[in-house]
């Protein structure tokens, strides 16, 4: 078996598992399903790591598939490139997404509950959920080891349609099948923009190939758009960092991540924490040969990252759905990712993006976990004392908070204080304002990882005291529970293996992952799959501050992201588990700033009012006014209906009187005489 | 003034009369009457104009047959004469302003000047010409083709005429031949079985 | 004084002396059969017809003869004509046996007016001088006035009738005066000698397009052309239906050969002059007939229109003739013979579409409202195809034999530099195209509200389908046709 | 000195009078049937007119032919008006108003 | 055989119509199988005009050559190149699609369905198979005729509106393009073939006047913007097989007519006039698509999805590089595929709850899970995704319009979001949700016949989506050499 065979069986063998238990669910069956597809997963992730050791080796390859199709000289072609950067999110995607099929297991064990009598759909729901998740398994893994931007869009657009599938899920649900159409169509104005940047690309560089366009980037650089002036680079830069942002949920298009959270928890942890809203960390890195050749870009990035970064943290502390904080703290977590681009410190994001994958899969992992024990409950304020019953979940959790909080020696800490010391390194503009953001979302982030935590699994047990006001809108659970006679107080219970062991797997990493640092950051490790430009010190000078993991955390005890962090959970200590009333009086108090958080700034309102409403305005208007009013009224039957007044009127002539009918003809003969004498 | 202009104008100046009173007679017979004056006088114009054959059958043809079938048929008809005259006037001035347009259109025109004819001297014949004989002479040869063409018009003219205006009636003697010739032996008498005794109608005294 | 007359050759003359002959003996076995053997007129009137057809054939000539003194010409355009005439007439005859039985109206007297007609349209076919012209058209338009009277106790009959007389005699008043002014300016009456004089150029111009002005009003009035229309609705629409297709068809052959041996081949010098008077008639009616007939919710009277709007199209062919005062050919050719495809083409049509109203009339029935096509296609989908193929072709809509019909014409008038006018013409062609769309909609998307079975007679079925047919035939491969009006033309004076 | 304008004028004159009395007329359909007469006659005016100053005798035949078609017209002319007074018991043009549109 | 393969395209299902329309609607078994008959048939026999086709070559290829109208140098001229090609095979696919479409739901003349599709389809072949404009312009007007009868038969309630409107409205532009062609037969001193126009030489004033003759025609066919709202109208009017038909194959005809007639013969005036088109093409893309976004009925909005994407081939032309073209190409058979997809899809629902307006449905997927996966598989093609066909012509018309000005490529891309905005729209009130009412309860999920086609559909549009390749392929040459034609003027 050649490595163009391995290559090509990472993403064939999840895709086959996708086909065989969406197509033959029946035959199939539950076990066939997600036995097939999580084997299918399984060799994907066993042979990323055969890759990956031959990628160690030293054996990067840049290769075609297949031509899929030419045009006006552009070749466009289905190819893969497989390098360090590549494998290593080959590694990420497989692995979050192996445990993520196991995990599913349980999960959806009981999913028919979640469906209403009789629907067909949700027959076979439990194998189309392995379907989709393999399908995107495979649509991600083609983005990540493409070698062109088509195939990069392909599964760009790809990983969008399985996660607008499985935000939408439960399709019964009004709120997940509003969120799975927000999320595509937000996504959509990302990929407008990254589309446009492709089109330039394709335009200026005369190809779509990665090699053939780094190749050009330094001409690329020296040339402006031709109609409207701007330097090159930097429209195609921002052009495609438009699509990341649509694709990493970043301000201002960051609205759908939220309310993808409707979606079934396992594919919150795969797609919407892990894996998919990375693809535009990635995808900048991949691109990190053109950003570096536009400050002005990186400057974008950096500004775009930073107010992500800590405005969407502020949001995270006043959410009461458990599943929505971690939501949001992902997109914090995105926003750190970004700046680090924006910083031209790309391993760093890229680093953190695979520690964040683990922790944030831990997290949303964890969070589904409590959700099944809590019957589908999301509402922190019902949970409280989990604790002593979930007692896997929660030290598991509290791994994912303590590194989602950047605390040493847990993961998070490691990449996000890279992070921070990168933008701080960082000298293109912006850089200072994304600093500051950088450490107050520390601060905060400290705050609402452990918010969750207290409020999850420590204080009073909340769940006993009412049981009859669901907060959520999530009939169909209720009906499905009252048929399993679920009333009155539930005594929460620890989940089965199947859920438990993939968030001990996950933990690991989540807690490990970040000692690899030293490998992956300085020892030159992505080699040529990133460049950075040289007036971009910041990664030299860190390289040449970094002296080990144990060196860097005793320094990062010494600096202030630290003290910001732990700061942050003793804020959480004292409002959560000592002052639990707090909140509250401080909500009273600053009940604006409050307000202004609990509407996340106005953005979901906003959007609604002004782009969906202002759509359907403009397309009634247009519609009502131009075709119906305007060409049908006034052209088309406004011609027809002066053609039936015409008609009318020849109905006058013909008036049936024999004089009237000589006359016509002498007016006849006396024009022509008279036209004619001359 | 030569005597030939004389009856030109006088002619004319009564055939111009007339036709006017044609179209504006109050009663139709009057109309025709004057109808027939103007023909009578054109007839004169074309004695003029040395067409004596065309001049005596205007007269005789035209006069004599036609102008009498009009007559006939005006008296025949029971017209309202009361209702004939309304709303003439109401139409004059459009009359006028179309008639005046195409009289002095035509007067322009005919007016001579682009006439090379009429600087043509009228001919000189011969005292033995007889228009009727040389008309009669091309009219049997030459236009032998028109001459039956006509012939075939005026038994069209017979035959719409008898079509729309004959009706069978039932006091009529005339023959059929068509029944004659169809008639069948069996046709001619009848055998009526007849019953010995009959009894009466019963109300034989209510038919009239 | 006789010694020097020559019988003239009666030879070219014969289908006309065989009609005539044969019109006797309708006569008088109408006189002696008619009251009982009614069905010996019509019988003998169709051989008649198919006898005349036969002789014109035998007797056809490549060569023009001129006879009777240069009265009477037999050219392949006459030939065709003719034979074309025969043809309409015979199929008006099969269309409407019915029909007039129904009604009582098949006494011997219409046969013999269709005889007399019919005669009546050869002689002007065939009529190269004036006099013989006028006489053939007023034979054939008096023997038409009674046709339309014939069924005399109708006032609709009657008053059409008599609105057709009067302004037909107006008409040819006009004409007649046109006639003497041509006469008095070139001293012929031949249409040779005319054409003569014209090209020596001696004669007053002024007074010949006077005389012009009324020999076209008079043309005009025949063709049914704005402002000469007013006749047509309200005849066609008067008429029983038997003889509205009869004045819908063969007289516009006649009309159409009257128009071209007047004005082409007697007053060619005048062209330049008379095309544009035929280019405002022609847009006119294109405009008024398309127009008027959208109006219209008597099939007959619609399509009365319709043939209005056909004259002004087939017009457009018959102006084109002469491009920038020069005489080509080549261009004339194509341009007259378009016309007189178009003639052709539009009879064949004609006749489809009164044979519709025939075909669904019955006895004190007449499918005569547009609302009695309704439903067509659920009680015959046969004959309602056949319907669609006639209202389609009007419509000009390939592939039936009308769309070529436009297509020459148009080609022509572009040819001769009209594509203005070529585009007010198909603007309004697809303003016609809305009535005989309406037609089909009629008949296949409305329900009927006339259920009776068709109880037309199996001869009509069959003509009727056959026209239809041959309506789609001739437009799939239309150049036959197309090269028998070229030849036509090509082989006449 | 007669010239042959003198009688083209007249003709034209009785050519106007009778198709002004064609449509001013709208009563009498016999009326109208006469001016048709009228019509005719200036026609042949113009014909034996013509004839007579070519010196050309056609067109006194052309007369006799119109004459003779004259007569046959009217005839059916007169037929038809019999006919429809029958139908229609009247003969004003105003009542011949059935068809139209 | 080889030789007459294009005539043998456009005659079988004309001819094999017939035998359909004796066999009279009372017998259904016998039509039915008969027309799927005549309709395999003839897919049949267009396969060899792909298999045997020569990339290579940029000209016509199975040339059929004879005299039709000697009188006017008429000929019966048929042959294909790249550009025309696949359109064939794309029409009688559809035809396929469309008799078993109306399998058993046409209850009403069945064989008069199925036989004014069969000679629609014949006459489809015919136009893209013409090289004589007159052959061209018969073909072209004779189509209305079918189509004009399936609106009004099988129509809506409104249909009788509609099918007249329709006709009309594509009457008017073929009319002008009658003059045209007329003018161009004896400009080119007697011929009527197709590519001796290509060659002739044209003064710009006229150049012009035919180009807008031209535009008429195939604009109003297209649709372009503003003569578009006959689409609308016909669409909701007509039944499936005719939305099918219309959106699949007849919106083409406009669009070859662009790269047939208006780009080769009057390039000058074509270049002169491109941002006119341009500026249409694009209102197409981007005011359609808001108008779409309003629609409460579903056909109406996928007509005006058509409006909009063929708003792209449109654009793709007017751009004059190879990308733009040959993505217009690519559209349009992908939008063949695709809109008879929805259209289908529409349609299966009709026949089961016999509404069409959106609020009606609600929660299909959970009576019919099989066609709500490819109801939502043919939205995602509506909207451009890629892997699927309706991804590659866009993607390259963007790619295409942004080589040539960059603002021509944004507002272009608009249609990534209004495309699928409308789309997903509709399919989130349609498929997904609670179960709407006891309509839809009731809802039986596809018939074997029914999973049959739409799956069919769905492998092309997947197939074309994974391996354009084939597709562009046979193009290549013939729309390489269109470019360097309309490249030279004609001046």
């Amino acid at each position: 078996m050649g490595m163009k065979t391995l290559y090509l069986l990472v993403p064939l063998a999840p895709l086959a598992g996708a086909i065989l238990a969406g197509f033959f669910a029946n035959l199939l069956g539950r076990t066939g399903a997600h036995t097939i597809t999580s084997i299918g997963v399984a060799i994907s992730f066993i042979v990323s790591v055969i890759i990956f050791q031959d990628v160690q080796a030293g054996h990067t390859f840049n290769g075609t598939v297949y031509q899929w199709m030419e045009s006006g000289g552009l070749k466009l072609e289905v190819g893969f490139m497989i390098d360090q950067l590549t494998v290593l999110m080959m590694l990420v995607v497989t692995f979050v997404s192996l445990m993520v099929h196991i995990y599913t297991i349980g999960y959806m064990a009981h999913d028919e509950d979640n469906w209403p009598e009789g629907s067909k759909a949700g027959t076979h729901s439990y194998q189309r959920f392995f379907s989709y998740i393999s399908l995107f398994t495979f649509s991600m893994l083609m983005l990540v080891m493409s070698n062109n931007f088509v195939q990069l869009f392909f599964g760009w657009e790809a990983v969008g349609l399985v996660s607008y599938l499985l935000i939408g899920f439960w399709s019964v649900r009004e709120t997940a099948i509003y969120a799975n159409l927000k999320a595509f169509l937000v996504n959509r104005v990302g990929d407008f923009g990254f589309l446009l940047g492709i089109g330039l690309v394709a335009a200026y560089a005369g190809s779509l190939d990665y090699v053939t366009v780094f190749g050009k980037a330094r001409e690329l650089a020296t040339m402006t758009e031709a109609v409207t002036g701007w330097p090159l680079i930097t429209a195609i830069c921002i052009c495609l960092f438009i699509g990341a942002m649509g694709k990493s949920a970043q301000f201002p298009l960051h609205v759908w991540l939220p309310d993808s959270m409707e979606g079934p928890t396992p594919i919150s942890a795969l797609i919407h924490a892990a894996t998919m809203v990375t693809a535009g960390i990635f995808m900048v890195s991949r691109m990190s040969p053109l950003f570096e050749l536009s400050d002005t870009a990186l400057s974008f990035v950096i500004v775009i990252g930073a107010i992500t970064t800590l405005f969407m943290a502020l949001i995270a502390i006043v959410q009461t759905d458990v599943k929505r904080v971690v939501a949001y703290s992902t997109l914090s977590q995105l926003g750190y990712m970004t700046m680090a681009l924006g910083a031209s410190a790309y391993s760093v994001a890229i680093f953190h993006l695979m520690t964040h994958a683990f922790f944030k899969a831990v997290l949303f992992l964890g969070a589904g976990s409590v959700i099944i024990a809590m019957h589908h409950e999301q509402d922190m304020r019902k949970m409280g004392g989990l604790r002593k019953y979930m007692p896997i979940t929660y030290a598991t959790m509290l791994i994912g908070a303590i590194a989602n909080a950047g605390l040493p020696p847990f993961a998070g800490f490691f990449s996000k204080d890279s992070i921070i010391e990168a933008v701080h390194l960082a000298n293109v503009p912006g850089a200072g304002f994304a600093y500051f953001c950088a450490l107050a979302a520390v601060f905060v982030g400290g705050l609402y990882s452990f918010r969750l935590i207290f409020f999850t699994f420590h204080g009073e047990e909340r769940f006993r005291n009412t049981h009859d006001d669901h907060g959520h809108g999530h009939d169909a659970h209720h009906d499905a529970h009252d048929d399993h006679g679920h009333h009155g107080p539930v005594e929460p219970h620890e989940s089965p293996k199947v859920v438990t062991l993939p968030l001990i797997l996950l933990a690991i990493p989540a807690i490990a992952s970040g000692w690899l640092i030293g490998t992956i950051l300085y020892g030159n490790w992505f080699g040529a799959a990133i460049s950075i430009a040289d007036v971009h010190k910041g990664m030299a000078t860190m390289a040449h501050e970094f002296h080990g993991i144990f060196g860097m955390m005793i320094h990062g005890v010494t600096t202030l992201p630290f003290w910001l962090a732990v700061s942050g959970a003793a804020t959480a200590w004292y409002l959560y588990i000592v002052k639990p009333d707090l909140p509250a009086v401080i909500k009273q108090k600053l009940a604006f700033p409050a307000m202004i958080l609990e509407e996340k700034y106005g953005f979901d309102r906003f959007n609604d009012w002004f782009f969906a409403g202002g759509a359907r305005g403009l397309g009634r208007g247009l519609w009502k006014g131009g075709d119906q009013v305007l060409i049908d009224g006034v052209m088309v039957n406004g011609s027809a209906g002066a053609v039936g007044w015409f008609a009318g009127l020849t109905g006058l002539i013909q008036s049936g009187r024999i004089y009237r009918y000589a006359l016509a003809m002498l007016f006849g003969v006396t024009a022509f005489l008279l036209l004619w004498r001359a | 003034m030569e005597f030939k202009t004389l009856l030109f104008y006088l002619f004319s100046t009564i055939t111009v009369i007339a036709a006017l009173r044609v179209i504006t007679a109050r009663n139709p017979v009057h109309a025709v009457l004057f109808l027939v004056l103007a023909f009578f006088n054109v007839a004169g114009l074309w004695m003029l104009l040395q067409a004596e054959f065309l001049s005596l059958a205007l007269v005789m043809v035209y006069v004599g047959a036609v102008m009498v079938l009009f007559l006939f048929v005006v008296m025949m008809l029971d017209i309202n004469i009361e209702r004939v005259r309304a709303g003439f006037w109401s139409n004059l001035p459009l009359g006028i302003v179309v008639g005046g347009l195409l009289a002095s259109e035509m007067a322009v025109v005919l007016s001579g000047k682009y006439f090379g004819l009429a600087n043509l001297p009228p001919q000189n014949l011969p005292a033995n010409y007889s228009n009727t004989k040389e008309l009669a002479r091309v009219l049997f040869t030459d236009y032998a083709y028109p001459f039956e063409v006509a012939s075939v018009i005026l038994l069209v003219a017979i035959i719409v005429a008898v079509m729309l205006t004959m009706r069978r009636r039932k006091d009529n003697k005339a023959m059929h031949s068509s029944d004659q010739i169809a008639v069948k032996a069996k046709d001619r008498m009848r055998i009526v079985k007849m019953a010995p005794e009959v009894d009466l109608p019963a109300s034989g005294g209510d038919k009239a | 004084m006789l010694n020097n007359f020559v019988m003239p050759d009666l030879y070219p003359a014969a289908p006309e002396i065989f009609l005539l002959l044969m019109s006797f003996l309708v006569l008088f076995v109408d006189l002696f059969f008619g009251a009982t053997h009614r069905w010996m007129a019509a019988m003998l009137t169709a051989v008649s017809l198919l006898g005349a057809a036969l002789i014109t054939l035998v007797t056809s000539d490549p060569q023009p003869v001129l006879t009777f003194s240069g009265m009477f010409i037999d050219d392949m355009l006459a030939d065709f004509l003719k034979l074309m005439t025969y043809f309409a007439v015979l199929m008006m005859l099969v269309y409407s046996r019915q029909y007039l039985a129904d009604r009582g109206l098949d006494k011997g007297e219409f046969y013999l007016l269709v005889i007399y007609a019919t005669l009546g349209m050869m002689i002007m076919i065939s009529a190269a001088n004036f006099l013989t012209m006028y006489l053939g058209l007023e034979l054939m338009s008096l023997s038409l006035y009674g046709l339309v009277a014939i069924d005399r106790n109708s006032t609709r009959c009657t008053e059409a009738a008599m609105k057709y007389f009067v302004l037909g005699a107006l008409a040819s008043g006009l004409l007649l005066y046109g006639m003497s002014m041509v006469y008095g300016a070139t001293g012929s009456l031949e249409l040779g000698g005319v054409a003569q004089a014209l090209y020596q150029g001696q004669s007053e111009k002024t007074v010949l397009v006077f005389g012009l002005v009324f020999i076209v009003a008079g043309i005009a009035f025949k063709l049914g052309l704005v402002p000469f229309h007013m006749w047509i609705p309200d005849v066609y629409h008067g008429a029983p239906t038997a003889v509205t297709m009869f004045i819908g068809s063969a007289p516009k052959l006649a009309a159409f050969a009257m128009a071209l041996r007047l004005l082409v081949y007697g007053l060619l010098g005048l062209a330049t002059d008379w095309q544009k008077m035929l280019l405002v008639m022609a847009v006119l009616s294109i405009a008024l007939g398309n127009l008027a007939a959208i109006a219209q919710t008597n099939i007959k009277r619609m399509l009365a229109y319709s043939a209005i709007s056909h004259m002004g199209y087939m017009v457009l062919g018959l102006m084109s003739g002469m491009v920038a005062g020069k005489i080509d050919p080549f261009t004339a050719t194509n341009a007259y013979s378009s016309a007189l495809y178009y003639t052709v083409a539009y009879v064949l049509m004609s006749l489809g579409a009164f044979g519709a109203v025939l075909l669904l009339s019955r006895a004190g029935y007449e499918a005569e409202n547009l609302e009695d096509f309704k439903g067509l296609n659920k009680r015959s989908p046969w004959f309602a195809a056949m319907m669609l193929i006639m209202m389609f072709s009007m419509a000009g809509i390939p592939f039936f034999i009308g769309f070529f019909a436009k297509f020459a014409v148009l080609l022509a008038a572009i040819k001769a530099g009209y594509v203005i006018v070529a585009v007010i013409a198909v603007m309004f062609s697809l303003i016609g195209a809305f009535y005989y769309l309406r037609v089909v909609k009629l008949m296949y998307f409305d329900a009927p509200v006339d259920s009776a079975p068709i109880t037309a007679g199996l001869d009509v079925r069959v003509l009727f389908s056959l026209n239809g047919l041959a309506v789609a035939g001739l437009g799939l491969f239309p150049n036959e046709v197309m090269m028998i009006c070229t030849t036509a033309l090509l082989r006449s004076v | 000195m007669i010239s042959l304008s003198h009688y083209l004028i007249l003709a034209a004159i009785l050519f106007v009078i009778s198709v002004i009395g064609i449509f001013l007329n709208r009563k009498n359909l016999i009326v109208l049937l006469m001016a048709i007469e009228l019509m005719l006659l200036a026609v042949n005016l113009n014909f034996v007119a013509f004839s007579h100053y070519l010196n050309d005798l056609s067109g006194q035949l052309f007369v006799f032919f119109i004459l003779v078609v004259a007569a046959a017209e009217s005839g059916i002319g007169l037929a038809i008006l019999v006919v429809l007074f029958r139908n229609l018991s009247s003969i004003d043009v105003e009542d011949l108003d059935s068809l139209k549109g | 055989m080889n030789q007459q393969l294009l005539s043998l395209a456009i005659w079988l299902p004309i001819l094999g119509a017939v035998p359909v329309f004796w066999a009279g609607s009372d017998r259904r078994d016998l039509v039915r199988w008969l027309a799927l008959a005549v309709a395999v048939a003839g897919f049949l026999v267009t396969i060899p005009l792909y298999t045997g086709f020569d990339p290579k070559i940029a000209g016509m290829q199975f040339v059929e050559h004879a005299p039709w109208i000697p009188r006017f140098n008429v000929q019966y001229f048929l042959g294909v190149d790249g550009i025309s090609m696949p359109f064939i095979l794309l029409n009688a696919f559809i035809t396929v699609m469309v008799v078993l479409a109306g399998w058993d739901v046409i209850e009403e003349k069945q064989a008069q369905y199925m036989g004014a599709f069969l000679v629609m389809s014949g006459l489809m072949n015919g136009i893209f198979s013409a090289l004589d404009g007159v052959l061209f312009y018969v073909f072209f007007e004779a189509s209305l005729i079918p189509m004009y009868i399936i609106i009004g038969v099988w129509g809506g309630p409104n249909r009788v509106y509609a099918a007249i409107k329709f006709f009309l409205y594509t009457l008017l532009g073929s009319l002008l393009m009658l003059v045209a062609l007329i003018w161009l037969f004896l400009e080119s001193r007697g011929s009527f073939n197709i590519l001796d126009w290509h060659q002739l030489q044209i003064g710009m004033k006229p150049q012009i006047l035919i180009f807008i003759a031209f535009l008429v025609s195939f604009a109003v066919k297209v649709p372009m913007w503003p003569v578009h709202t006959w689409l609308p109208d016909a669409h909701v009017e007509a039944p499936t097989g005719g939305s099918v038909v219309l959106a699949a194959i007849a919106l083409k005809l406009g669009a070859y007519g662009f790269v047939r007639f208006s780009l080769p013969i009057v390039p000058d005036a074509a270049h002169y006039m491109a941002n006119f088109m341009i500026t249409l093409s694009l209102i197409a893309v981007v005011y359609i698509g808001f108008v779409a976004l309003v629609q409460t009925d579903m056909k109406k909005l996928i007509a005006y999805s058509s409006i909009s994407h063929m708003g792209f081939v449109t654009l793709g032309f007017f751009i004059f590089n190879q990308l733009g073209v040959e993505g217009a190409l690519v559209q349009m058979i992908s939008h063949g595929f695709v809109s008879a997809a929805m259209f289908l899809c529409v349609g299966v629902m009709y026949d089961r709850v016999h509404s069409r307006q959106i609020a009606d449905y609600g929660g299909v997927v959970h009576t019919m899970p099989k066609f709500a996966a490819l109801f939502v598989f043919f939205a995602m093609a509506n909207s451009g995704l890629p892997a699927t066909s309706g991804f590659v012509g866009e993607f390259m018309v963007i790619l295409g319009a942004i080589k040539a000005n960059f603002w021509l490529g944004f507002l272009a891309a608009t249609t990534l979001i209004l495309g699928a905005a409308y789309t997903l729209w509709m399919i989130k009130r349609v498929v997904y949700g609670p179960v709407g009412n006891h309509h839809v309860a009731e809802m039986q999920d596809l018939s074997s016949r029914e999973f049959l086609f739409l799956a069919l559909l769905a492998l092309c549009v997947l197939a074309m989506g994974l391996y354009p390749f084939p597709f562009t392929e046979v193009m290549h040459a013939s729309v390489d050499n269109l470019l360097k034609h309309v490249a030279v003027s004609k001046l």
